[in-house]
């Protein structure tokens, strides 16, 4: 055996160890500053990582900087934008626009998923539309939304709710599947008949998996928004991440599309470890799951 | 010029102006055209107050768009009363909505197309196995250089096989793809033409203008939606009379246009143009207000020819009666429609 | 002061409306499978406490499902005049994303007690009984075994409802705890006339707590033999009469169960 | 109190009852041909009202039909499309790139979700960006991908990937996180470490919420295909679904782009019925879950 | 016959190496709570057979977990020289994406078991030894709480580890299953030099089958009293000699529960 087969196999032992790590972890707590350190390095490791790689292979000059502009070059277009007074509003409309679709396919989406996962024969009628639904690409829709509405808000809406109403509702339909049967007996034996059922029983019981389909559900909201806002620009509309994103990559600005990736991943990030994670950790840890 | 309530006082909606007498002037004209070198009779006449002016109390509300057929489904739609758009989308709504939809009403931009290619490509023997990139299937440049390269015996079929390989694709990646080597040569409109030349080094192997009778053929023209003329003719006639005046300016004050237009360019896509780009773009096409009826046709045939398009009645695509009115009154010639105006 | 009732037609109907009553309860759970229960009989009086004993297996919970409306029988009829019946079931099954209490809480709320103070009050009177004081808030998974029952247990009991069903309700208590939850459940039951079917595998607690001690055959489940013990309450497991019919039983049960093969 | 408010009360008790009907479902099973028509009657009557709520909108001339264009207009341009040999085509390429690029993003997927799922400190530092990475539309990774592959193959799985990818990670952390620790505490008593852990616990013990995910992210792969192929056109990527749909709309042939909505929508019903359903439907059913 | 052993340093202490050895181990489960278990030592002697008797929820499930290394004490040492302890949980926690067979065969596989054949042969074997021949195929789901219970033991069984640990086994079994695998155990403890760690709540079967009797007293969680179990097996839990032990046991249980109150 070489060295480099030995090297494997002990990195294999450390995954293994690793694997096996959390299921002891102690329920030890630690101050509030070793937690916050511990919380914040992982992350600023990661981005640390990434932007060497990206200075490494920028420095390395494969590719020309109209190709692959280096980090230096997406900061300075950063800060660009923000000193421009364009960064803000855009930011503003996209996640305005973005929030409302959101809350209104989430509106749509979860009744939509009850009425499917909990009566057979919807399901069986309406189950391979919403399926079908959810392979369409946000572009398809564009036009057809185009045609109807006009670059206008309704447009970005109509899209958005079609690319996350199916999302959230078959997210719905699986959090709902996946509830053990007992509960739903348990309730149904305490008294919960039909709506009382869905709002005490089924729904928190299907949570977990209703989160997680929420998730993919804003998912599926922010690309359509941001499909739309990229195929689609006008008055109307405003300036929009989407608009920032096309208008670099139309005028050649490399560093500004990477600019604007920067801040698309940027509120990407910023809702899911805003939003979504703090209320998934709660309900896992009030059910014993975390 | 947005003034909001029509003379008839029914109301700032344009919906509801719309429904009122035939003949009135609307209370709001809905324009789309795009951003860009070709599009500068638009971009001009609204930069520079034109439309505004002629339109009176009739508010303008614009839209941009950098595609054409997203912005002729906007037309189809009835999201947008009147469009600055390329001869051969409007020629594939037109065919769509049997004829019914819109009418060509007036030209804007003549010329401004070329197939740039890479150095050491001399002529079409050397296009062979060979890619080549266009802005769009089937628009202008696209049907030009498919019927160029099928008289010069070579193939390119509608998927993109045959001796010459013809990709569709997005301008901007155009550049990129031709900088990075993956695409030896595009037929693109301005300012990607000169673009190309200036900032890649292309070298230009074929002028669309050699092409034509007389160097003529139409890149950009003005299309209204027929409903929109039939209860509007007034504001129809407000907007080429705008056109008119803009078309003049930029002729007459050809270097105050390029900076004015190149001032929008920046504003509308936070990016303007080199004063070589913008220049070289300018001299190679013209500010006009005929639509060269006669190419039109023309280009149909030439579509047909290569597979692209069914064949098809033009007959009544144009309406040039109000642009050749006030043509005359500003004792400008008559264009011609090439007999495609009745049904 | 025990007697043993031979089991037959008309042996266990109650003259008036039954608080309970399954007749001709079959339930197959595949089809062309051996049915699990076969033709059940069980007619329980409003105010009776019957106790159900049977081997690892035979059908008990089956039977209580049914009962409480949960699963349809394959044939029979179940009725229960009152309204549904209270279950506690095997597995405690509290809710995991309540509190002990909330879990309480919910029970009454559905049952329609509106006032929020008034529930919080019953509820911790519920825990006080099944000796939980202070679990309001203990999450589910933070209870022992023996703790998540005795909430279970406080659940089925705040439904309020005439008739409760328990399955194996004390099966995860020490000695003690059981002790003094069979003197609570007695306390209960005496002070409210509820309708109580009890499935334990505990032979003795059985006949502390039944009027009536109903043994079930298995593979097909049937009624093999009823007893009903008239020694007055108060009884403790530890009684002479207790333990002796006991023995009594724990004999059949094991005929039962040996005659049955395996 | 009107007669509207007591139908709206029916109706709401009609629902109610519907809500608890399938807790009380019983095992009784019918016979084969009943239970073919049982499961074939709802899909059926969802189509034939969805095409004559259609035909009723066309047939009113509300709009005109180049703005919605009736059935049979859609149905001729299908026949059309068919008779040219256009669509075996295009349907077997946008398949087979689609099921290459969905099966190379549960290899790189599933590993990438165990990582994150299961070590803290990779959760942190990666968890963010693989979120951050769902946020971007697939329209934004078109020119870049372009850039660095060309109108290839490599380009749309490029797209397929950072589309899918990132979901079905995200899926996988999901099921992760809602194994009950229980099973892992078993899983490790009975001698199940490190990747045995994996392959006979985690994975296991994830799969209802795994497969959930792998829905997910077979939409995000298949709606991520379909951008890239209306976005880019060559010789190398032949005709496909996204060409068909693209150069109807670039013709403002609405028959034309309806008629490629419906085959999008065909593939992707078809896809679900017979592969995800089936599958999901048997995990259920083994668990005692349905 | 029996004997009890005062509790203290070195009382419980085994010359040689012991099978499990907990010192002084504390578990807390919030940061300043009280803790759950508070300074326990014990020492389980190679082949000995221990039952661990306390109130509900006075933290004889926490214990057996930590024995098994499933969870870490917040202080004191935990060591089982021979690996790692088979521990049979409450909740009988059988995998629900496999049959019972499975679940055993997967214990079987992980165990090091490479043969199919075998495999199954000593699947079934188990499975008959619980008396459940004929189950290899049944889903959980499609178990009685006790047929649960008792594929969860076939399964701690298959793991063939020299120390095992039971959490409440025959909680859900009848009176007479449970007396058939009292003997199949003793049998098979006998037979292999096992040693057994065993909680239960039934006094009497604590007497049936331990040789040392270990109270638990509860919050906090500490050894309250340890009696030798010397009567000579095999034992009948009607025994008067185990019921009287049994007596005194539950005598000092009660004890220990009113002390702690409430
Ligand atoms: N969903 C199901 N599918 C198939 N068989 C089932 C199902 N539920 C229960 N059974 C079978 O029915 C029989 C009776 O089960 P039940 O749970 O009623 O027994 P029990 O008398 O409560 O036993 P225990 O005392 O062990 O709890 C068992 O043999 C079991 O295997
Ligand atoms: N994860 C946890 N978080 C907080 N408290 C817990 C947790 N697990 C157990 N406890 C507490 O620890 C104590 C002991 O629990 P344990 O399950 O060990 O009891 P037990 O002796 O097994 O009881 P039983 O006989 O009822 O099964 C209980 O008071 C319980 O509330
Ligand atoms: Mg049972
Ligand atoms: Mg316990």
């Amino acid at each position: 055996m070489d060295a480099e087969a030995v090297e494997s196999k002990d990195a294999l032992a450390t995954v293994e160890a690793g694997l096996d790590a959390l299921e002891t972890s102690s329920d030890h707590e630690d101050s509030t500053l070793i937690r916050v350190v511990r919380a914040a390095y992982p992350p600023l490791l990661a981005l640390a990582l990434i932007l060497a790689v990206w200075q490494l292979l920028y420095a390395s000059k494969i590719w020309p900087d109209w190709k692959l502009p280096g980090p230096s070059q997406v900061y300075d277009s950063l800060k660009d934008a923000f000193s421009n007074g364009d960064v803000w509003p855009a930011v503003g409309h996209s996640i305005g626009h973005g929030a409302v679709g959101f809350a209104a396919s989430v509106a749509l989406g979860t009744p939509l998923g009850l009425l499917v996962g909990r009566f057979q024969p919807v399901r069986a009628g309406i189950g391979p539309i919403l399926s079908g639904l959810q392979s369409l690409p946000s572009v398809a829709w564009v036009p057809p939304a185009l045609m109807f509405f006009g670059p206008t808000p309704a447009m970005l809406y109509t899209v958005v709710l079609l690319g996350a109403v199916p999302s959230i509702a078959v997210g719905v339909v699986a959090g709902l599947d996946h509830v053990p049967p007992l509960y739903l007996r348990v309730g149904r034996n305490i008294g919960a008949r039909g709506l009382a059922s869905v709002r005490y029983v089924l729904l928190p019981a299907a949570l977990p998996g209703y989160l997680a389909g929420l998730r993919q559900g804003w998912a599926f909201a922010w690309r359509s928004l941001l499909a739309s806002e990229i195929i689609v620009q006008s008055a109307d509309l405003g300036h929009s991440l989407g608009f920032l994103l096309k208008n670099a990559q139309d005028t050649n600005d490399m560093a500004g599309a990477f600019a604007a990736i920067v801040l698309i991943l940027a509120v990407g990030v910023a809702v899911n470890q805003l939003l979504f994670v703090p209320i998934e950790r709660r309900v896992l840890k009030t059910r014993g799951l975390a | 010029g947005s003034s909001k309530s029509s003379s008839k006082g029914a109301g700032s909606d344009a919906k509801a102006a719309a429904v009122t007498s035939a003949g009135s002037a609307a209370s709001e004209l809905r324009l789309g055209y795009f951003a860009n070198v070709t599009h500068a009779t638009a971009v001009v006449g609204v930069a520079h107050g034109d439309f505004a002016k002629a339109l009176g109390t009739t508010k303008l509300s614009t839209q941009i768009y950098n595609a054409g057929p997203a912005e002729m489904t906007a037309l189809l739609g009835g999201q947008l009363d009147a469009a600055y758009v390329g001869p051969s989308a409007a020629l594939s709504a037109f065919v769509q909505s049997h004829g019914e939809a819109l009418k060509i009403v007036a030209g804007a931009t003549t010329g401004g197309a070329e197939l740039v290619v890479k150095p050491g490509i001399d002529g079409p023997a050397d296009l062979k196995k060979k890619v080549l990139a266009t802005p769009q299937k089937g628009n202008t440049q696209d049907v030009a250089l498919r019927f160029w390269l099928k008289q010069q015996g070579l193939t390119a079929n509608a998927d993109g096989t045959g001796d010459v390989s013809v990709n569709p694709q997005d301008n901007a990646t155009t550049l990129d793809q031709f900088k990075a080597g993956r695409i030896d040569g595009a037929w693109l409109p301005e300012p990607w033409a000169s673009r190309l030349v200036l900032e890649a080094g292309a070298k230009v192997l074929v002028d669309e203008k050699d092409l034509w009778p007389n160097g003529q053929f139409s890149t950009t023209t003005l299309v209204v939606g027929s409903d929109f003329l039939k209860k509007h003719p007034d504001s129809v006639r407000a907007l080429i009379d705008g056109q008119i005046a803009a078309n003049q300016w930029i002729t007459s004050s050809a270097a105050d246009a390029q900076q004015l237009v190149n001032e929008q360019l920046k504003k509308l896509t936070g990016k303007a143009l080199t004063d070589e780009e913008i220049k070289r773009s300018f001299s190679e096409q013209a500010a006009t207000n005929d639509p060269q009826a006669a190419t039109l046709q023309t280009s149909l045939d030439h579509a047909v020819a290569t597979g692209l398009l069914k064949n098809t009645d033009l007959h009544g695509i144009f309406d040039l009666s109000i642009l050749n009115a006030e043509l005359a009154k500003n004792d400008q010639p008559a264009v011609s429609d090439a007999g495609l105006s009745k049904k | 002061m025990t007697a043993t009732i031979e089991t037959g037609p008309g042996a266990t109907a109650v003259r008036h409306q039954p608080a309970v009553r399954l007749a001709g309860v079959t339930k197959t759970f595949r089809d062309g499978g051996a049915p699990v229960l076969d033709g059940i009989d069980l007619d329980v009086a409003p105010g009776e406490f019957v106790c159900l004993l049977g081997a690892s297996g035979c059908g008990k919970s089956t039977l209580l499902t049914i009962a409480a409306g949960l699963d349809a029988p394959t044939q029979g009829t179940v009725e229960v005049p009152d309204g549904r019946a209270a279950l506690m079931f095997q597995e405690s099954a509290l809710f995991p994303w309540l509190t002990a209490g909330q879990n309480i809480d919910l029970a009454l709320r559905l049952r329609g007690l509106s006032a929020r103070r008034e529930r919080r009050a019953e509820a911790e009177r519920l825990l006080a009984l099944v000796r939980l004081h202070g679990a309001y808030d203990k999450r589910p998974h933070q209870l022992s075994g023996g703790m998540r029952q005795r909430v279970a247990l406080a659940r089925a009991l705040a439904q309020d409802s005439s008739v409760l069903l328990m399955d194996e309700p004390f099966a995860a208590l020490d000695a003690i705890t059981r002790d003094v939850l069979h003197e609570e459940l007695v306390r209960l039951w005496e002070a409210t006339g509820l309708a109580v079917v009890f499935v334990t595998h505990n032979v003795r607690e059985a006949v502390r707590l039944g009027q009536r001690v109903v043994l079930l055959s298995s593979r097909p489940g049937r009624v093999a033999r009823e007893w009903r013990v008239d020694i007055p309450q108060p009884r403790r497991v530890e009684d002479k009469d207790v333990a002796e019919l006991s023995i009594e039983i724990t004999e059949h049960l094991r005929e039962e169960i040996s005659r049955h093969g395996r």
